[in-house]
């Protein structure tokens, strides 16, 4: 029987070392082809989540109810940008460039976070995406300052310190409304009821599932130090430090199960309808076929940009050459 | 019957207040078109380069009009004048409020207008208005920035492939008709000129066409000079037909929870 | 600390308020999309035709909102629910409140919309609302007109040019998505049928599909059946992007005046 | 010496009688080249405004601030493509053809008439263009019901019995807004004061220039029975008209020398500016690019479609052909 990737290993006592001693891997380092896939995709999905995400906010730029928070959203939606960058970039050290990996988010092959197939109708949603999903996107990356592949891990660091600032901003937007006029609070509400539920499912599937069963994607993802906490264990931390939030906004969650347990220590729950996650996963949310489309547009808009500066940077090349020969 | 327009120009701290209406405008009005850019722009460096550009304008705006409702006495705040006033209130060029265009109508518009407002902060720097002054300084840095952007995406355009070599071309022909406008000798630009606070517009012509002139050259296009109409009225409140909806996408939210706090 | 949602659905007065309000959104909507052709149809004859299609579906909308007013007991006027309602309160399906498109995606639309009304106001004929049956009499002769329309065009697009015929195919898939929410039996319609007042949207979805199917045949076009996503939530206030820019627009000068006369 | 256009006789005792007797020409009638001319130029550029003439109005469809208004106004714009069908068709029968007479105009070798280069900037404006500018067009139109050529006056039958019912609603927003708020009543006046001067221009030039001189145009079109009155006449006649009609609104119209003189029996008013209007007509107008681009992107737009109207027209003629064959 041949070695798995992950049996095998490509340079003697230096992968498996490393990830033993909790050492980062850099780019230069041997690493098994699996786990640079994984990494790949995992990098790349986030990339394109934090460009797709910048669409559901950004449509409210226009429309910001003051200058003040127009200003805030307008840097919030530039640094997910920036944050796009940052890590498409450190997917470009495991050997693959930023175009091939839009090619894919444009065609389907690769995946961005669903949450922003889920429209934003009000000015709270702005609120809502800052607090809930910011906040659960946090939740989900702390972890990931301590990954194991070196450029991840500090895209990470920046990222998340980003998003923590977003994720106050957000409840700041919350906390006006809902000690504003009558139609405010209700806004903030309807937010919130809106967008608890696909907040929770950013932590994926329960795991109970085929993934995070033995052998499968949760427990190699661990193994290789790019996994640190289960799903489930994210969301219930989530959850924990959410509903006191909600509390101090004077929200309520639309979820009639929601109690404390003394037992556990932890808030209970209801149960999440993942139905509708892989529906929206597959393609069937409010807002997959325009995300795309809105993305797409502009990248083919821009298609004569690139090349122009692509033949303009050229130019400039030969005529430097040409100078000095 | 009769009724002659109303020119009166206004005085002292009023005059002050109507010259950063101006200034105001201009910035306010283009960073909403530059807030169109972010996430339809051709690279991602371009949704964040874009974006601070509008960033600083939205900056600019933010100060000059907050200046506004202190010198008038209205005690309006910058939300007050951002939101509730209406189109005929609305001091800026047509320039700014054009709708975003391609990729190279934009560059076309942003070194025109950076290198505007370049020589207008530029002059503004020793305004006796300390606020306007002060305002300045910071944006003479920020504007210098804006055209540096431009000239580099003029110089790649111009001299890059064909295609994008006529579309740029074709960009600064269609800023053309609303070049003008931006040095027209408007009455309160003058007085505030002649009050030591402000700078006639006229003034900064030569200096703009000269830089704008030069990077055109170098990228290999050809500055229009020939338009078979200008764009008028600006400053004075008469605007294009794309101001109206522009107003109507920034003011809904705002218009529709009156007296409310964001 | 949990809340489950509010699906309560009214009753009586308020029960049949609500019902016209989906359909007086629905025709309102419309009205505002085809208002834009007029200046922009391919001919002369077709700013007309879309203009007056465009005015019957107001006259429907006006004569809906102002029973809902009465029927609900808040004294609105149809003038305060045009322009006074934020986009959460509007109740009409996705498919009016798309973007104009080019002509073959407005007469697809066009065909399955007043193919859908068609039905709808036929059925409503025997409403035991009798404003709404009143409507439904004025309405049934003019949505089959629309369809009329649609029908002609729609032949003459798919059975015209190589270009024409691909248009009118994309066009059907473009609006194949925001079919089902035409049929969907949200609680309010099926709580109006339960009480003789309306009519539940599946019982129209046969005959509709079946009135589309033959003049997407003759015009020698396939009806695309298999969508990867389709629209819900109009009925519950879930719009679109493009619907908050649509209400900017309509109410931006209502908003701008509060309490005005016009 | 040859004779003229308008002394050649085509059919001896024809034309010219039909003139003299005050009947109408009818298209089968012979008629001088030069009347043809004059009359396809004249009601092409009467259609062209009416075509042209629905952009002003039709931008604030949109925005109509009540229902009742925005069906008022959806059904007058509509009414204009109407007048445009009419004046088309008129011209049509002069043996010239609609998609002939567009592309003149989309070219720029047929003219509209420059009121309509003038933005509207408030919703005011279209209770101005109604009462002023229709108000104007009526005085031009109503002696063009007695035009010798007869489908041009039946079609100024009735263009002008709907341009007065426009003309009245005009007026009636006007009052409405003139009697509302402050600020209402302030975009009225704003309004009353834009529309004024550029309604005076729509006569034309005065009676003193080229045209008007023995021998020009506007003798040869008064012998022809297509004109009736002079452009200063027909502009006084406005003025006296229109004057109190603003005192009725309780607006003020932007001239100081306006004032009624007792001796000549007629509103005295100040120097028009014609300076602007030439350089209107001559294409530096506030509107003129955009008004051309928005008309020529819509024919563009609608190409393809008018393409299928015909090959499927063909293809259905040909089908009854066979079908009898």
């Amino acid at each position: 029987m041949l070695p798995t990737a992950t049996q095998r290993r490509t340079q003697p006592g230096s992968f498996d070392d490393l990830i033993a001693a909790e050492q980062r891997i850099e780019p230069r380092d041997a690493m098994p082809d699996d786990y640079r896939k994984t990494l790949i995709r995992q990098i790349a999905q986030h990339a394109h989540s934090e460009i797709i995400g910048m669409q559901p906010e950004g449509a409210w730029i226009s429309r910001a109810p003051s200058l003040r928070r127009k200003a805030i959203l307008m840097a919030k939606v530039q640094d997910e940008a920036g944050h796009g960058l940052y890590l498409y970039s450190a997917a470009e050290t495991l050997g693959v460039d930023r175009s091939e990996l839009l090619d894919k988010l444009h065609t389907g092959r690769q995946k961005y976070s669903s949450i922003f197939n889920y429209p934003t109708l009000t000015w709270a949603d702005v609120g809502a995406i800052g607090w809930l999903v910011d906040g659960a996107a946090i939740m989900n990356q702390v972890p990931l300052c301590r990954c194991s592949y070196g450029p991840y891990a500090r895209a990470m660091i920046r990222v998340c310190k980003e998003e923590s600032f977003h994720q106050r901003q957000g409840f700041e937007i919350l906390w006006t409304l809902a000690r504003g006029t009558e139609k405010q609070h209700a806004m903030a509400q309807d937010a919130a009821d809106r967008w608890w539920w696909p907040a929770l499912m950013m932590f994926g599937p329960p795991d109970t599932g085929d993934a995070a069963a033995p052998g499968g994607h949760t427990e190699q993802s661990m193994a290789w130090g790019i996994k640190r906490f289960s799903n489930d264990d994210l969301r219930q931390k989530f959850v924990d430090i959410t509903v006191p939030q909600a509390q101090k906004l004077g929200l309520t969650l639309p979820d009639p199960d929601l109690r404390w347990n003394d037992e556990r220590g932890h808030w209970d729950f209801g149960e999440i309808d993942f139905d509708e996650l892989w529906r929206v996963v597959k393609g069937d949310g409010p807002c997959n076929a325009e995300r795309i489309e809105h993305r797409v547009r502009a990248h083919d808009e821009g298609a004569w940009v690139r090349e122009a500066a692509n033949a303009y940077a050229d130019k400039v090349a030969a005529r430097a050459k040409e100078a000095v020969a | 019957m009769g009724r002659a327009p109303d020119t009166t120009v206004p005085e002292g701290d009023s005059l002050a207040a109507a010259y950063c209406l101006q200034l105001g405008d201009d910035a306010l009005i283009y960073a909403q078109r530059l807030g169109e850019w972010i996430s339809r722009a051709p690279q991602i460096e371009e949704d964040m380069a874009l974006g601070n550009i509008g960033l600083d304008q939205l900056g600019q705006a933010r100060a000059l009009l907050t200046r506004v409702g202190e010198l008038d006495g209205s005690g309006r705040t910058e939300d007050d004048l951002a939101y509730l006033r209406d189109e005929r209130e609305f001091r800026n060029v047509q320039l700014v409020e054009q709708p975003r265009g391609d990729f190279a109508f934009e560059m076309a518009r942003l070194l025109w207008f950076s290198s505007y407002q370049a020589e207008l902060y530029a002059a503004l720097l020793t305004s006796e208005d300390e606020v306007l002054s002060a305002v300045a300084h910071k944006a003479v840095k920020e504007v210098a920035y804006h055209r540096d952007h431009a000239t580099q995406w003029v110089l790649r355009l111009g001299d890059g492939t064909l295609e994008s070599h006529d579309r740029m071309q074709t960009a600064l022909e269609a800023v053309l008709p609303y070049l003008a406008e931006l040095f027209d000798d408007d009455a309160v630009s003058l007085a505030a000129a002649e009050a030591g606070r402000g700078v006639a517009p006229s003034g900064l012509h030569d200096a703009v066409v000269a830089r704008v002139g030069a990077v055109v050259d170098e990228a290999t296009l050809t500055l229009p000079n020939d338009s078979r109409w200008r764009s008028r009225g600006g400053r004075t409140g008469a605007h294009s037909s794309a101001m109206g909806h522009l107003l109507a996408d920034m003011q809904h939210i705002a218009r529709s929870h009156p007296g409310a706090q964001w």
